[in-house]
């Protein structure tokens, strides 16, 4: 029933969850040994959550979907602004260095792959070329590093936030 | 007219079937395949499939709109905006098939579609135009002439473009020669046709344009202007009405140059006169007219009160302007509309496609939401990527952007990233505060890329994040639900979330 | 002023909350574990649980909302209507605890409380009353002397009442010893005071009222009329504005006894002087004052551009009505308002509570919802069944009543029966369309039964009726379902839906 | 896969639904012969249906609860008008009588019950009286008949279309 998270300043976050009668009661604590907090969630019939801590009930709006987790309020305190997307941590620890996945930013059309694999790249090295909305989109290598795997080829519909290429770091690859 | 099929999707399908229902009028829409269950299908009447995804195939295909119109037994179309609603050929082939057409006749706006010969109209009319010269001697000679008769700094503009596409500023006579050839390039590869022309280039210029209406009586009316300078790459980002930079003078004298022009080719049904207006000279230029309901009308309805579909619609069907607006037109308050799109402005705007998991639109009095999309809609990745327009009044322009804010920090959409953070933070920048915009402003101040996501932490983001995991096997079918007994979760609550890290945009 | 307690629930909660972010400040909702989940809640930024389901014991608790006020920090509590909000202990209570009381100071609204003393400082500050008698010699001759100086028919009414309870009306002489002798009986069980008084009936009257804003700094303004003539036993069903049978020198007059009153009393904030105007002679009579923002204020919002929920905050925190209402007050065009119940016409009107399985409130231009439920939410057995208000503006008042009836139109309440079906008749009725209706009308027309739900046959019911089976087991969780990969059925669709049959009111 | 319903004019109508790519294939025949059409339904992400018959696409919605299938469409023609309730058919057929269902017309509580089990109740008797939110009303008895079953006692919360007596047909009881 305990999972970690990073939290949106990088630092570690433990979390507890209990099912409790009319929710959920929750708690975490921050790594440098903060003081843990209970909450009880209830969940609204429109799928809106409400959060009650030492008495005070505050509205949370969020949605799951593959990839990530997206959460909102309106409280537009020190506590959460506006929507915020939490994305699943892709990075995997292999032997020889780290992958990096190079994501398409929205659904659409890949145009062109200017990559393969085995390629050694820089940082910023146009990889593929996507197209939606009659709008093209260079995807460019996050930082130097080898072409580990090429997940699409020209013509292909792919999905906002697949992975289309991964790399392996420049760092480990070397 | 009892029945009218629109030939549009998204937001302006849904608001003009609300317009007919005021009429007592049905409305029936069209669809692509991959709109089979849009919004704009399920707010009309009735709605007929006609094509696949592709615009080309579908919104654009003129043989299946009018069979669809001729199988449900509408009698008259309403094309929206975009797609094929300034198409000349497509207003032909609907007064052929016996339908209305709601809009300007075609021999009506055939002579202002070109940029030249619009502003020889507005000339006639006695429309201010910026100096400007047709480039039909390209020589290097004939190209300095008209550059000296314009004088610097000058745009090269294509004549039969839109859009921008094309437009170059050049600043001095040296860099006259490759602007003019590269122009020509883009123009014949964009629109097919490589003719010039330059004009003066406006420093800090603004984009006011006028509303008008014309009948089919002979009246034409303008109702009052709207200020567009907020764009980015010529995309129109916030509009307003009043454009409170006039005085009452310019005002007057601006709406009355779009009237002229209306009445000067004998417009009929609404449209609008766009100006650029010089905020050093004091003085507007005609820029084009569009000859249709523009995306912006909101802005113009709430601060004149009148509900410009339903003018189009008694236009359309023979009633006078006396009528429709008997006592008259004015302006009463400020108010801004801001374009909520699908894209992501972090992110060198990269358009968005997906599914809207969760949407939620503003709702308060003196705020308007016309929404194309509402929770669990798709966002197909074949149109323009625009979800909604919010349109917020005040009784000045302080109260009407205020409460703009408070209704975009309402607004949530999970599932595709979209441009409201930048929004905010635009109504927020110190420029717009007091009014000291112009059509470059914002590509200036946020170039290629633009405030994205807002950030979390604390109590209320880690146990939203928490109570995600309770969601369970629900949470995946990504829209809203029913959970009315939710009761004690008999599975780990976390399973869903493993793995989650906290990040900004994508 | 930075964080407002809204001492209330439902839909003017959420308008509230809606008010107090256009001004930056932050919203604090109290609920009832029965509104635990309830939209007011999920409205505001925080909330509160202040007891159980009963009102005694939670909205009207006042201990336990001050509490709240404290634990959240909020420095402000708006009452809204209803509950507490003309309570004068309460206000009294919200200023001892150190609070700013959004709505009248206690001093200014104890004196008219009671409606013969109301009547006294209506006649003070020079406003029409009907002619009316103190009943205090209740012999025989007393009671006849009082009512050969009112006139007959008159009316029979307690001096501490409200709501109609105990009202009778009296025709002639003969009939009057009965009628005081049961009015006392119903006023001291329902008041516990027997204190009578007598008022000269009007024929055909209609229910005109004034909106008034007051400020700290001495000034009192009107802010037009409303009409709301339509009322079942006293109860508004349907509100506009303007009044359309008033002359300009009428509706002038009666807003100056409006505001005259107010002033009078050093009124502070938004209130409402109620009046009775008499078709036939032409006069307006003074009814009472409601010192609190009324259900309807929409309906004047709209016509005059006035968010009165911004002018209450604003007015709280010491502006003047000079800067609130700078440039002016003015009407323009025509908005009604309708109330949505959850109650049976067709049945006595009995209320109804539920799940609202699903709920589709209109959405166009011009449309106004103020709503306190959305899809999915309980409707509990233990408050006023009020789902929302729908308003309505046009240009006129005609093309504000054929919006408004699409806009019922498209209204769809699923799983408690509505008023909507009658709302939407009512709007058709001849006399409303004429403007010929009174206070009396309604119950006239409708009695206790009224139109019920609408009628089903033919293609689009049968179709929909057979594809309810296909929901299978989402489908009786009660709200929207994510239903975005609706796959084949694998089982028989038919399952849920044996044995059914159709039926209209329940 | 077959149903068979009462319409709102008492006739009835069968009803057959098939499992179709992309929806249902619906079709159904009044009992008088009339000829049966076909219709692919599909659902949108927010529930409603589309209802496509002759190339022409319908909207409607749609609701179930325990008792009743609620049905909208904005077809304001000679089709569907409004809100219509279909109400699941509770009429037993016994050997000595037609037994009818007296239902609370809305949730609330019971304040008086003036029948027991075995009464003979005159058309228009009070059985009931419910109240919610401050008002009562009475339920009487539809027709005349004898009390079979009083399924509530005072002071109960009570669910608006809940059975609260059970009566059997006067002419069947006599």
């Amino acid at each position: 029933m305990k999972r970690i998270f990073e939290s949106p300043d990088n630092s570690r976050l433990e979390l507890l969850a209990t099912p409790s009668p009319g929710g959920l009661l929750l708690s975490w604590s921050a790594a440098d040994g903060m003081t843990s907090m209970e909450v009880l969630a209830r969940r609204a019939p429109n799928g809106d959550w409400l959060l009650e801590h030492d008495g005070i009930t505050r509205p949370a709006l969020v949605s799951i979907d593959r990839q990530s987790v997206w959460i909102s309020s309106l409280d537009a305190g020190d506590d959460l602004s506006g929507t915020v997307r939490f994305r699943r941590m892709e990075t995997k620890r292999g032997t020889t260095g780290v992958d990096l996945g190079v994501r398409s930013p929205m659904t659409g059309r890949v145009v062109a792959v200017h990559v393969q694999e085995g390629d050694i790249v820089e940082k910023n090295q146009p990889l593929v070329v996507v197209e939606a909305m009659k709008m093209e989109h260079v995807l460019r290598a996050p930082r130097a590093g080898q072409v580990r795997k090429v997940a699409c080829q020209a013509g292909q519909l792919v999905e906002g936030g697949a992975e289309l290429v991964e790399l392996l770091d420049a760092v480990a690859a070397t | 007219m009892q029945k009218v099929l629109i030939a549009n999707r998204g937001e302006i399908a849904v608001r003009i079937a609300r317009g007919c229902r005021v009429l007592g009028m049905r409305a029936v829409a069209v669809y692509s395949e991959a709109d089979a269950l849009a919004r704009h299908v399920r707010a009309a009447d009735e709605a007929v499939c006609v094509g696949p995804a592709e615009s080309a195939l579908s919104y654009l295909n003129v043989a299946a709109i009018l069979a669809a119109a001729k199988r449900t037994g509408a009698d008259a179309i309403h094309p929206g905006y975009g797609f094929l609603s300034e198409n000349v050929d497509f207003m032909r082939a609907v007064v052929a098939a016996g339908l209305t057409w709601i809009g300007p006749p075609a021999d009506a706006i055939a002579p202002i579609q070109s940029k030249t010969s619009a502003k020889a109209v507005a000339q006639a009319a006695g429309v201010p135009t910026a100096p400007s010269a047709i480039l039909d001697d390209l020589s290097d000679a004939g190209i300095e002439k008209a550059a000296a008769f314009v004088g610097f700094p000058l745009l090269v503009k294509p004549q039969d473009g839109g859009g921008g596409k094309g437009m170059q500023r050049v600043d001095r006579m040296a860099d006259l020669r490759t602007a003019v050839d590269t122009a020509r390039r883009i123009a014949k590869s964009a629109f097919g046709s490589d003719k010039l022309f330059i004009e003066r280039y406006v420093e800090d210029a603004r984009h006011v344009e006028v509303q008008v209406l014309g009948d089919t009586h002979g009246t034409t009316v303008h109702c009052f202007e709207r200020e567009c300078s907020v764009q980015r790459r010529h995309q129109k980002v916030i509009e307003e009405s009043p454009c409170n930079v006039l005085t009452a003078v310019e005002r007057e004298a601006i709406c009355e140059s779009g009237r002229a022009f209306a009445a000067q080719v004998g417009y009929v049904g609404a449209g609008t006169v766009e100006f650029l207006f010089d905020p050093q000279r004091r003085e507007h230029y005609f820029l084009e007219m569009n000859t249709r309901l523009q995306v912006e009308h909101p802005v113009s309805e709430t601060v004149i009160g009148v509900d410009l579909v339903v003018a189009q619609l008694r236009i359309a069907r023979g009633e006078k302007l006396q009528d429709i607006l008997a006592g008259g037109v004015t302006q009463r308050g400020h108010a801004i509309e801001v374009r909520v799109y699908a894209e992501d402005p972090a992110n060198g705007y990269a358009p968005q496609a997906g599914t809207l998991l969760r949407v939620r639109w503003p709702d308060a009095p003196f705020v308007r939401v016309d929404a194309g999309f509402e929770s669990g809609d798709a966002v197909p990745m074949f149109y323009d990527p625009m979800l909604a327009k919010i349109i917020a009044w005040g009784r000045d322009r302080e109260e009407a952007r205020h409460r703009l804010m408070a209704a975009l920090r309402e607004t949530v959409v999970h599932g595709v990233v979209t441009n409201v953070p930048m929004l905010l933070a635009l109504l927020a920048e110190p420029a717009y505060v007091a009014s000291e915009v112009h059509t470059g402003w914002l590509d200036k101040q946020y170039g290629n890329e633009a405030p994205g996501m807002g950030s979390a932490s604390g109590l209320t983001a880690m146990a939203a994040l928490a109570a995600a995991g309770q969601g369970g096997p629900l949470a995946s079918n990504g829209a809203a639900h029913a959970a009315i007994q939710a009761g004690p979760a008999t599975s780990d609550p976390w399973t869903a979330l493993a793995g989650w890290r906290a990040g900004g945009a994508a």
